[in-house]
């Protein structure tokens, strides 16, 4: 039995110029904000941008943006509708707000359809929303999106440091593009990733994130959408 | 019909398998389509043929044959082994499992014991089974 | 070809009296901060505490405890090291700093054989740190590990509430048994689970946590551990 | 000598087993010992036997058999099949490997495309090939 689906994937993503997987390897570190944001930004700008949220037992994206009505169409394949001006796609359209119980190779099977049958059309920018941890995901994406740039998620914090140090070494080995690194939750003391050579800008804590969740008119007016978006002068 | 989108992964598949294995002609794809993502057999047969007739040359007089294949599953918590007519789903979750077959993890329990923790042995989706030409 | 290892995994956990697994299914919530500390706590109150880091590919008690040269003994199976008086047993023993990836299968394998080989011995209590989501290592922990109560993560953040709310719906639904509910990182807003039946207590954002990271002794005079203190009076 | 936990799961799962099929006593029991793991075959079934002897009468007169099995791993990344020999791996590295083989994952690469995204097909650890007995 051979499976077809992966034949096709390049095809799908034929269209889009650029993929960024947004990671850091760490949990709430502030990959989702980030990702969602950053489409959000792009598409402001004017820029044709999508975003899909490969974080499939922990989809948030859709909260982050308030993406509630919108719903895919079905054509020569799934068109993820434009919410806010970001063409989206996340397991969250198909669990009606339930929990997500998938083992990894559920994982796979599952990324591996919505690769298959998304059609994304023409976009400047896919920004990939990575799940916390090496497993499933991230090692399908150096199998299937071979084009996928790395934008790096850390914060000050050791734990995260840490993580993000040995994660970095392995997706070198691996030849993935470190497109840079962001700090994230900053504070007076720095990560030392500040002076690497990939370093892109900090974002402070901006305790008016929290209440903007859901809300991308109230987002963009944030501190964290300022900041963001000088770290987002690197795709102009 | 966003079957559409697996027809092209099995044309684009079938190509490159048939270029692997140096055929020269294509005389017969057989699809193997799992019952657990509801997608109609004759409906999928057709749009492949459909496709098959703007591919190239190599598969353009393929026969186009389907199987149905049973959906199975096994529990990871109590190894009780169960078919599709024993999960009770709605319309619209059918609709989930359509696009993403794994959303059966979201909407189907295991009958002795409740665990969405159950594996897809079987009949999950559309596989080529079997490829038959001409060196 | 038959798999004799989950055969022996509860004569392994026989001589422990209570097993509690710190999830909250999202990441960056305080799970890790929460059960190392919880083990220090209870160590520290004369109870014979054990610390199983279950995050395999995020492993990170091990920094948190600043468990360095700890080594675990061979003998009749794996002993694992007592640090700063926990018996403790991760990933990190084995893995010399390097990053771990794993796919959901592995984490699978690799958990059934530590639970096969580790020789815990007679504890009080065994606090299980788990991974963010549910994937291998949460429905593998429901069942193997069929005594463990949860003891629930959430902060007041939106992301994480949703995350909890829809997480212990299932988790109920498999009879799993809460135990409680912490939230950790409170604000003046709190998250509705305050109001919870099994709501233990809130724990602020503590700044002095992580200067005290790797450092027990100092982490002990934290106000977080004295906060989680107080709700671990739940154990006494 | 961890490897008295594993000859105890043996034990545990072979007893399991045998009650199982109905068994009344069991002959032979047939190890698989995965190369992966770097257990000494000799070593490990007179762990086993050993512990047999104290075991319940059921199992105490069957024979230990073993049979080593060659380690194979396949690239998820760019298929390659290859086997322990391709790996180089340092002492201690093999210690770590010889605890929980998943840190394989953490020491070797596929050597076609230095990825650790392969699977383990065969020859990971300790497994159970066959049980005989008598009703
Ligand atoms: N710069 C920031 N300021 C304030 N809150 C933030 C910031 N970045 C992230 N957060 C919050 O932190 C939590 C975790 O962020 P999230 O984007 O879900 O992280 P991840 O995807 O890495 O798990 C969320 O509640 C989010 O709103
Ligand atoms: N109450 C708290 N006050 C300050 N920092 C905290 C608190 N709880 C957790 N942290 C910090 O937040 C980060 C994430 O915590 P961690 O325990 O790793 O979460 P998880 O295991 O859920 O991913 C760490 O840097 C940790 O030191
Ligand atoms: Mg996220
Ligand atoms: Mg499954
Ligand atoms: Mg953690
Ligand atoms: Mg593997
Ligand atoms: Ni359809
Ligand atoms: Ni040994
Ligand atoms: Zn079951
Ligand atoms: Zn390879």
């Amino acid at each position: 039995m051979i499976d077809p689906r992966s034949s096709v994937i390049e095809k799908r993503l034929a269209g889009v110029k650029r993929i960024v997987a947004v990671t850091g390897w760490k949990g709430g570190i502030g990959k989702s904000s980030i990702a969602s944001v950053l489409a959000l930004l792009l598409a402001h700008k004017g820029h044709r941008a999508a975003l899909l949220d490969l974080d499939f037992t922990g989809a948030s994206d859709h909260i982050i943006l308030g993406i509630n009505d919108a719903h895919y169409t079905e054509e020569t394949g799934l068109n993820p509708p434009l919410a806010h001006g970001i063409t989206f796609m996340s397991m969250s359209f198909f669990s009606q707000g339930r929990a997500v119980p998938l083992r990894g190779s559920d994982v796979s099977q599952a990324a591996l359809e919505l690769l298959a049958v998304t059609q994304w059309g023409e976009q400047d920018f896919l920004v990939v929303d990575m799940p916390p941890g090496i497993g499933d995901a991230s090692l399908d994406m150096v199998r299937w999106i071979k084009r996928a740039e790395l934008l790096a998620v850390t914060t000050p914090a050791v734990l995260s440091v840490e993580t993000l140090k040995r994660s970095l070494a392995l997706f070198e080995r691996l030849n993935v593009p470190l497109l840079g690194i962001i700090e994230n939750l900053s504070t007076a003391a720095h990560s030392p990733f500040v002076s690497h050579a990939k370093f892109l800008g900090s974002i402070q804590r901006d305790p008016s994130l929290e209440a903007a969740t859901g809300h991308p008119e109230q987002i963009l007016r944030t501190r964290f959408a300022e900041e963001l978006g000088k770290v987002a002068a690197v795709f102009d | 019909m966003h079957e559409w989108a697996l027809a092209e992964a099995v044309i684009a598949s079938a190509a490159e398998t048939a270029r692997q294995q140096k055929m020269s002609v294509v005389e017969e794809i057989v699809l193997n389509i799992g019952e657990l993502q509801s997608i109609d057999a004759e409906m999928f047969a057709s749009l492949v043929k459909n496709q098959l007739t703007q591919a190239e040359p190599l598969l353009q007089d393929a026969e186009v044959r389907v199987v149905r294949g049973e959906a199975a599953f096994e529990c990871q918590a109590c190894k009780k082994e169960f078919s599709e007519q024993d999960a009770k789903v709605s319309e619209e979750e059918r609709e989930a499992i359509h696009f993403v077959p794994e959303m059966a993890h979201v909407y189907m329990r295991c009958p002795a014991c409740g665990s969405p923790d159950f594996s897809i042995v079987r009949g999950r989706g559309v596989f080529i089974q079997e490829i038959t030409g001409q060196p």
